[in-house]
Parts: C-alpha cells; structure tokens; sequence
C-alpha cells in the first residue's frame, strides 16, 4: 500500500497550537504529529523545557502527511496569512512514500 | 525625615529578607553564568501551589466576612486595573519612538497582576505581623481582568482606525482567556475550595507551611528570568525601562491613595490597602503575556515581557514592598 | 433510616473533605476549560510519595504484625480479583453492543486496584480516626495482579477460539509485568524498607506529613483526567459507562462481605473490612492500563480507560468510601 | 563519505517504544533516534507531557537511517504486521543525503 | 514564494548544543530548530528524558534549513571535523520545498 | 579487636539507616526490571534543594566562624583534590589495557565531590549527633575545582606529547565551567544567601525539614543509576570497577589522616575530620562528567561515569561512610 504522500511541517510558536490543529482538522488532513521544539529565526530565541515564566516563548513543530499536496500547500498558505505577519514561523514540505497508515 | 530613615531601614531589611534576597540571588546567579536550572515543571507546580494557598486562605476567611466590605475595594480594583492601562496609552504609547500598540500592551501587563508579587507581598505582610482582610488576595482578577481588556480593546480600537479594518473586539473571550490561565484559575478554585468546603486541615498542614519556602524558589526563578530577559528590552526602545521602572511605584501610589479612601469609608485595613498598593504595582508574568499575545498579536513581545519580567516585577518587589509598608506605617501609624 | 440518614450525612461531610472536594474542583476546573497544569513530572512523583508512604507503613507494621492474620485477608483479595472479572465476563462482555474484548478488559481494569484511591480511603480512614491494619494496604498486589492476569487469560481464550490460533498465554510475564510497575514498585519497595530497614524517622519525618496534602494535588489531577476522558467514553457504548457506575458498589459490597467474614473468622477490624471493599471498589488507573493494552492489543482503550477514570474512580471515591464507611459503622456499631 | 540513504520514520504509541527497539535492532539496522511526539490520527488523541493518568496514551517517532531501503521496506512491514493492526501507527521512507556517520 | 532548499539535520550529543548552534550562527544560517532526543548508534545508547545523574548522555536534533545547499555541507563538515571524533553524531541532508519562511 | 566490632555493628546499622536502605533499595528495583521512575525534574528540584540548604547552613555557619580556621581544612582539600588525580594518573592511568586519557579522567572524577554523597553524611553525622563546623561543606570546590582542573591539564598534556600538538590548556574557563554548574552554584549561591541575609526562617522552616526526606528519594535514584550504568562499566577493563572499588577508601583515609593533622594542629572537630574524609571518598556525579567531557573530549566516558556512579558512589555510601565514623570513634575516643 506504499504511496507517494507530502509532509508538511510547520515551526511556530507554541500559543498557536490550538488554532493551527483547528486549521489542520477543517482541511481534510487525515492526522497530524506534535513535537515540542526550540529555535531561532528571524524574529528571536524560542525556548522550551527551560523555566520560563510564560510559555508564550517555545516552540513546536507539527507534520501533517497527505496524499493531496494541494491541500498541503493551501493549508500552509492559510496559515501563513492568518498567522505568520505576527507570529514567528516556517513552513516546508517534503516528498515522502508513506509505507503503512491506518488512514490517508 | 524620620519616614525616610525608617523607609531606608525598612529597605535594608527587605534587601535581607528571604524573599527579596532569592530574586537578587536569581539576577546575580544568571549573571554570572550559572547553569542551575529550575526545571518548568517545578516552576509551575510552584506556581499552583501558592495561588492554591492564597485562594484557599481567601476563600475560608470569606465565608465570614462581611460581603459588603468587599465592595468598594473590589470597585476600586477595577479602577485602577483600567486606569493604569489608560494611563499608559495616553503616556508610554504616544512616545514617538514607542509602536503605539507595544506601549498599550505593556500598559496592560502593568495593569495585570503577578500572582509571584503578590504572594511575595503576603509573605511579608505576614512576617511583620501586619493584619489584612484575608479575601483581599481575591482583588487580583477584578483588577488583572479589566486592565487586560482595556489593553487588548484601545489596542485594537487603535489598529482599526489605523488599518482602516471593521473587525469588532469582542470582550468576553478575553474574560474567558484570563480566568481560564492557569495561575487565575488555581487561586480561584482555591477560593471556591475554601468557601464551600472545609480545607482547613491541608491548609495548615501541606499548603501554608511549605508557602514561604517555595516562595524562596519561585523568587529564585523571577530573578534568573529577569535577567535572561534583559537581552530583549535591550532591542527595544529605551522608553520601556524607563516606564518598567517608574509605572511600578506610581501605580502602586494611584492605589494606595484610592486604598485609603476605602480605609477612611469603609475600614479597609492598613494591610489591606498596602496589599491593594501591590497588587497595582505588580506586572503580570503567568497568564498576561499568552493573553496579549492572542489579543494584540502585532505587538512585540520582546518589549511587553521583557519590560514586566526584567524591571518591573524586581521593582515593585525589591522597592515597592518597602515603599507601601513604610507609608502605611507613615499615614496609619501601624 | 438512622443508617441511611447517617449515611446522608457522612456523604455531605465527605463532600467537603478536601480529598473529595479536589476530585470535584479537578472536574469542575476541566470542565470549565482552565488551562491549569500539574505537569506529568509533578503527578509521577506524587504516585510515587504516596505509595512509599503507604508502603512504609504497612512493612513496619508488619513487623509487628501475626502474618497468620494475614492469610485469610489475602486469600480473599486474590478471589476478589478474580471473581470481579469473572462476574464482568459473564455480564458486560456478554452485552450485545459491547465487543467481548472490551468487556472483559474493563471488567480487569475495575478488579485491579488504584493507588490514588487507596490513599484516599487511608486519608479518610485517619480522619475519622477509625482503626485498620496497617498491612492491609500490602493486599493491593493480591487483588490486583488476579484480577489483570484473569482478564488477559480470559480474553486471549476467547479470541483464541475465535480465531483459531493456538498461542498459549503465559502467565508469569503478566505478573512480572504487573510487579515491575511503577505504583506497585514503590509500594513493594516501601514494603520492603519498612519490613527491613529503620524508616521511622523519615517516615514520620516526610512522607507522612505530605501524605494528606500530596493526595489533594493528586485527587485535583484525577478530577481533570475524568473529565478530559469523558470524552472518549463516550464515543463507546453507554454499557460501559452504565457498568463503570454500578460495578464499583457491587464490587465493593462483595468484598465487604468476604471481610465480613474474615472478621468474624480471625478478628479482622472493621476498618480493615472498609479498606478491603474499597481496594475492590477502586479501579485502576496507572497500572492497569499499559499491561492491558500490552495483554489484550485488541482490546480498545478508550472503552476501559474511559470507565476507569471517567466514572469509575470519581464513583469509588465519592460514593463508594462513604458508603463502606457508612455500612461498617451500621454492621459493626462503630 | 556523502552517501545516499533511506530513513524510515515510525509514529507509534509509547508504549510499543520498547518492543519496537528491539525490531531495529534485529534488523540489522546501524542506529536510530526516539523523539517524544503527541498527535491524532484515524484512531485518536495521542497526548505528550500533558498531566495524564497513563502514558499509554502518547507518541513516539522513531526515525532509522540506513542505506539498505529493503531492509527499512522489511522493517516497516515486520512492525506495521505484528503492531498496526491493533496500534495506532504509521510508517513513512524518505530519501537523504547522509553526510557524516559513525557507521551506516 | 515557494523555493527549493537544503534540510541540515545534525544528532549529536546534548552537551554539544552550544558550541554547535554558534557554529550555525557563524554559517550564516538565518534560523535553526532543537528537539530534544535519545538514539543509539555505534556508541552508545544516549537517553533523554530520563532520570539520569548527568546530562551528559541524552541526544539533541538540530534542524537546520538554507537555500545555500554548499554552506549546509560546509557547516556540517565543520561540526563533523570538530567534534564527530569523539562525539556521538550523525549528520545528513534533506531537499524539501520551503512555502514560507520570514527570511532564508 | 573491638574497634573492628563497633566497625561491623555501626555498617549494620548503616545498612538500615534509610540514607543507605534507599540507595540499595534503588539498585535492587532497577536489577528487578521495575519501571518506577523519578523524573528528572525531580531529581534537578531535589539537587538543588539539598545543597541550597547544605549552602545557607553553611553561609549562616561562616558568619560566626573563625575565617583562619577554615585556612588550613581548605588547603588540605586542594591538596587532596590535585593528590587524588594525581595518584591517579600514576596507577590506574599506567596499567596496560587502559587508556591513559580514561585513566586520568576517572582519576579526576574521584578527586571531584559528589554532592549527594556529602548530603548523605551530613545526614548520617546529624542522626549520630557527632557535631561538626557546619562550614565543612564549604570546603567541596576546594577540593572539587583542583581536582578537575589537574585531571584536564594532565590528560592535555599527555595527549599533546602524543600527537605533538601546541595548543595551550586554559585553567580559568575550567575553574568557571565548574562553578557553574548546577550543583556548586546552588551550594555557592545557599552559601552567600546565609552570609549575607538572614535566611533563618526558611532554613528552618522549609529546607531544612525536607532535607532528610528529599535525600532519601535522591539515594533511590543514585541507586537506579548505579544500576543502570554497571553495563556501561562491563564494556571497559576491569581496573575501572576495581579502582572505582578500592579509591573511595584509599582517598578518604589520606584526607583523614590530613583532617587528623587540622585536628592537632588548628582543632578541627572529629566531625569535621569525617566529613573530609567522605568529600574525599566521594565521587563526582553532576557537574563533573560534563565539565570533563568538554575538557577531554576523547576519554570515554563510559569508563568514567561508570566506574562513579555504578561503584565509587555506593562504596563511598554504603562502606565509606561507615568506615570513618568508626575510625573517628577509635581515633577520637568519641
Ligand atoms: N533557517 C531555519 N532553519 C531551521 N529552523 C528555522 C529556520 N528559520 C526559522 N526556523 C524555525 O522557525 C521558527 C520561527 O522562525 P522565524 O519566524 O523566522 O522567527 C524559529 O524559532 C525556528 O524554530
Ligand atoms: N496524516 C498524518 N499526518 C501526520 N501524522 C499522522 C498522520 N496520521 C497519523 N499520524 C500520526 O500517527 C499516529 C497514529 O495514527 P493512527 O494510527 O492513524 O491513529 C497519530 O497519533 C499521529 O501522531
Ligand atoms: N542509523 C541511524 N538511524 C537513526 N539515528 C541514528 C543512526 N545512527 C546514529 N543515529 C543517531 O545519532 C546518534 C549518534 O550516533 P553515533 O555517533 O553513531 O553513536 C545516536 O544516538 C542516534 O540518535
Ligand atoms: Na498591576
Ligand atoms: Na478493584
Ligand atoms: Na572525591
């Protein structure tokens, strides 16, 4: 059942993780994976795991595979626009073979 | 004259407090480098386990307090929490090298509340033997609450004209926002615990006794973050140091005054009003940042956070805490 | 009537005794959607200090203790186990819409036992100031590792005949399994130091004094996590939620009567009786699950861990330790 | 040294981190790198590092890099064989440029 | 403003994040992403996330994207020639597709 | 003959004492595949809370002490820091089927301190009431610092000859490396918080308490650790293990003999003298693996973390601690 799919990831702030999964569910994504994450861009030093008084500084890094690279990249673009003029951010894609999922 | 001596020797004390001591021990550490760490995940049980005590402590004194008392201070909470930030945006957020909606974000973190203050205040409230009304802890979400509002909303009232956009502010996420933070909602959970149920033996068994001690902690981490943060207020405009610096101790006077007044209408404590001057003079560090962030995305954190974490909280702590005492000490005569 | 107004009573009373009181703050909170935290780190290291405190204390008093007394108790909790599960085979299981699997799983979630609510019923227990053996805690292990490895076993035979496969099931990794986690390691371990070593003065020291506190925090987490597996349970068939309601009491009156009889037999306290039923009541939470999941792969978790912890432990806690507590003080006068 | 290779991620529960291992291991494989990970797939939520009666219910990702693609293909099917019909779980293969390892 | 680029990914020891994310910084990259990780390769099993008396021994993944494919290798060859001799490590390269970055 | 008794007596009740039933109790669950687990923010809390509250002791000590008396006791702990390695580097490092940068930087291990071994016998003197200058633990980075500075340097200057290279070995970032990390720089900050401020309240009142009971939970995880890392051990030449076995011993009986010299010559206190002795049996297992990793990059440090935790720690605990008290007791009548 292996299949040519895209991952897409993208880095961003952590206060963005609820919104971003709502974006991803209402896509038509079949799933998604979160990675708590730390870097630098741009725009600043994003911790994570180091005492910090907010959270509002780290990270995390979210893979969303799909066999519609279509709607990877208008996802991405959706939160691009909706986020990423005042959030921290990256998005790439990646040309994946999905070997084994339960769904795609 | 004699006010001042003792203000200076009120301040020399607090300078060997365990409290004051643990903050500047924190900048002084992470100046000079040190790798200790205190992992997150005791930072925020830290944080739970004092706002559980100050709710718990809250809740169980008013069960018999006299409703009533609670009113004006609670109204006046209001006023200050909201006019500190409107305060800001007519001073701070007109400078002319100041992007207005980072100055009317940073009005509101001066205007929120920092439960790490407060408890810090209690502590030392406690050990001077001062009385206050125990459910005036509970003023923190009447003051934090309007002040995050009331940034978030002339923010965006600003970015709209600006913009020329037609979005509406609505208020009521943001209310929502901010009780559900975690640190608002340990204390006031801790405040329903204590009004509805009988906590009184954990309460002296488990939360009071360990309150001071992890203080010492969490006043460890305030410093060390302090001057982590101090790297970004260096990037922004020096207007926000300056108003980090001064907001803390005008804020705290604004309430001490309006505190007094509900002294002389209501017989709102000495210890009661100092904690109100506090409480003011505190800048929110827990729940203000993520709220702002939300609610006025185009603002720069680094200049909101980094002016409360690094000048503010270490002066309403190290130079507002003596300050209010020993004009209470001055106009009360306690 | 008495009993049952006195039982009317002791509920009310128990609703606001701290331990039950977070349970409910914990749901409420959750329900409310606080984004308050007690990180995974924090609620490790609390199952941890309870059950080495649990433990402690029982090794030392079985020091004392006649290991004859102890026979009959465990014997009981070994059948109880067992029994619960079988009962579950014969009766969820069996329920058109439940698969066979899930049944038999939740039914070895409920006959095993939970730490937290162990420590609970201890708390309750000492605040009444009602009497037990001190060993009685060590029966945990005999209910618990019966009643996981009777599920396993039961399921792997059903889905054996079902499938045609003929791998046998072998028992001892299921019991080392058990063993080596972490809320029965700790026990066994403090078991182990308190039978063997002078932990007195720690004991006395440390653990015991944040017993009560440490369980506030960990009951205020169990609270959360009901609510936030409502969720799952949910999208299971309402038979599970119907079973995780009734089985606790069942359970738990089954086991009383067995203790009933020890009592009578050998002399087993009252208190010790309470704690027997509510160790039969208490399903578990930490344990159980992962050596489920490994037991019986098909098995779906959100059936048995969402009975579990979404209203099974609420309901052991909030209505099963009252009631035992109540049901003793009927039979035995005390 | 620069050498292509093929690295093969797997999303699992926690759970399965142990038994997974040791497949890698007796693949023949040279190495391999665990990364804690929460997410949702067509089963359900998978958390991490939330406060959580038991761990059962989180993520690992597992990546393996090798330059012998059947054996990763091989692997990939021992797992999704023995695991993925009662676990959550996916399996992908990309193609990377190795360029520097201790021993591939 | 989708363009080709080059995924540096380093693993490596956790006590190496310092000294290697100021070589990034002195490549020229404009940002870097961590994970923290545990892995085993032909040295030894690093753990992370453990409890584990000194730190020594758990594993970072560094993430590092470019449109300078030659600087990527550049930098990766630095690290490897300062540290991968008596260091655990790996290093390889990805292409992926950026579709939005703040600055690359 | 009867010293040789007392020895045997006072290691039996060692072996109860929890400090040391907890540390074997963590070797024997970790042999015994338990998956009990204190997560590692835990075990940094519990680090750092225990050598704050060795450092405020120690802080609150000096204000009243005697600075020449710490002269001498701090010489002696360089010298027996630098000596450590240096023995070190002349047997262990020499023998044929070890590397002579492994041999060195095990040798440096053993010459640095371990702060949880000296909590354990702060514990252990406290228990017996054997008073001792409560500055004592201050003398660690005396000995601590040398010790790591000559095993870099050595080891540095052995490869240099090796492979001719002519970069220079730089002390002063060692020195720093050291003093920041997480363990000394908890110690050194607890040491100026008690010099400087007036710490008392919280000493007493919070890091004191917990002192006991928090050691007791860091001597399961050292025992889990030394467990854990014995496969490490059995990958390298034996003489690791049997260094690792013997040097705990060799290097506190020529700090004693040192410490006995302070006695005569300055009165440093038979307390004192052991807990010398135990700085110098002690091996380092915080801030010394990664300070050595960076500074000799290609020792192995599964030699030298191995032959630490998995055998110098539990000796020094479990016999060296024992050992000196009864020497103490020969030699001082006390
Ligand atoms: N060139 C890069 N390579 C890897 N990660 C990056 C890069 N640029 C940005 N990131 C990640 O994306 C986050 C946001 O970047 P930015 O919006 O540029 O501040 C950073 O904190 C990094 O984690
Ligand atoms: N489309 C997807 N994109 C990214 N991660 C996924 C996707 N589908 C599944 N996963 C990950 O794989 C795990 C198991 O998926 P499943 O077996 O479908 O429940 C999920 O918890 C996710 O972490
Ligand atoms: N074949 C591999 N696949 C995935 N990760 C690897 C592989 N080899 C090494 N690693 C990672 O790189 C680290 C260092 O590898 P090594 O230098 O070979 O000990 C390991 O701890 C793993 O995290
Ligand atoms: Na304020
Ligand atoms: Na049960
Ligand atoms: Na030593």
């Amino acid at each position: 059942m292996s299949q040519q799919a895209s991952k897409l990831v993208i880095i961003t702030e952590k206060v963005l993780l609820r919104e971003i999964v709502k974006l991803i569910k209402a896509s038509g994504a079949t799933g998604y994976t979160v990675t708590a994450a730390s870097g630098q861009g741009s725009r600043n030093t994003r911790s994570s795991g180091q005492p910090a008084v907010s959270e509002t500084f780290s990270n995390v890094k979210l893979d969303v595979i799909t066999t519609d690279e279509d709607m990877a990249r208008q996802l991405a673009e959706t939160i691009a626009n909706k986020y990423f003029n005042n959030f921290s951010g990256i998005a790439y894609l990646d040309t994946i073979e999905v070997l084994h999922a339960h769904r795609l | 004259m004699d006010a001042l001596l003792d203000f200076a020797t009120r301040l020399l004390a607090q300078l060997q407090s365990p409290t004051l001591a643990f903050l500047l021990g924190g900048i002084l550490i992470a100046a000079l480098g040190s790798r200790l760490e205190i992992p997150e995940s005791i930072y925020k049980f830290i944080v739970f386990m004092l706002l559980m005590r100050v709710g718990l402590d809250g809740g169980m004194s008013i069960r018999e307090a006299n409703l009533a008392d609670m009113l004006l201070p609670a109204l006046f909470a209001v006023l200050i929490g909201a006019g500190i930030v409107l305060i800001g945006r007519f001073t701070l957020a007109l400078l002319p090298s100041v992007r207005t909606e980072d100055g009317i974000a940073t009005a509101g973190l001066f205007g929120a509340v920092s439960g790490s203050t407060l408890a810090a205040a209690i502590v030392v409230l406690e050990s001077e033997g001062i009385d206050y009304e125990h459910w005036a802890p509970a003023l923190y979400p009447f003051m934090d609450i309007p002040a995050l509002v009331v940034a978030i909303v002339l923010a965006n009232l600003y970015l709209k004209r600006r913009d020329g956009s037609s979005e509406k502010v609505r208020i009521w996420p943001i209310v929502k926002e901010s009780l559900q933070g975690s640190a608002l909602s340990a204390m006031l959970l801790g405040i329903a615990l204590g009004l509805f149920t009988r906590p009184e033996q954990i309460f002296e068994g488990f939360y009071d006794p360990l309150f001071r001690g992890l203080l010492s902690v969490l006043m460890l981490v305030m410093g060390m973050e302090a001057y982590a943060r101090l790297n970004e207020l260096r990037r922004v405009a020096h207007w926000f140091a300056i108003y980090a610096a001064i907001a803390p101790l005008l804020n705290g006077l604004i309430a001490f005054a309006l505190g007094y007044v509900a002294h002389v209408l209501t017989g709102f404590s000495p210890g009661g009003v100092v904690l109100l001057a506090i409480l003011a003079s505190s800048s929110s560090d827990i729940s203000g940042p993520p709220t702002l962030r939300a609610g006025i995305p185009s603002a720069n954190p680094s200049a909101y956070v980094g002016a409360s974490t690094s000048v503010g909280t270490p002066v309403a702590i190290a130079i507002g805490i003596p300050l209010f005492l020993g004009l209470s000490q001055v106009v009360f005569g306690t």
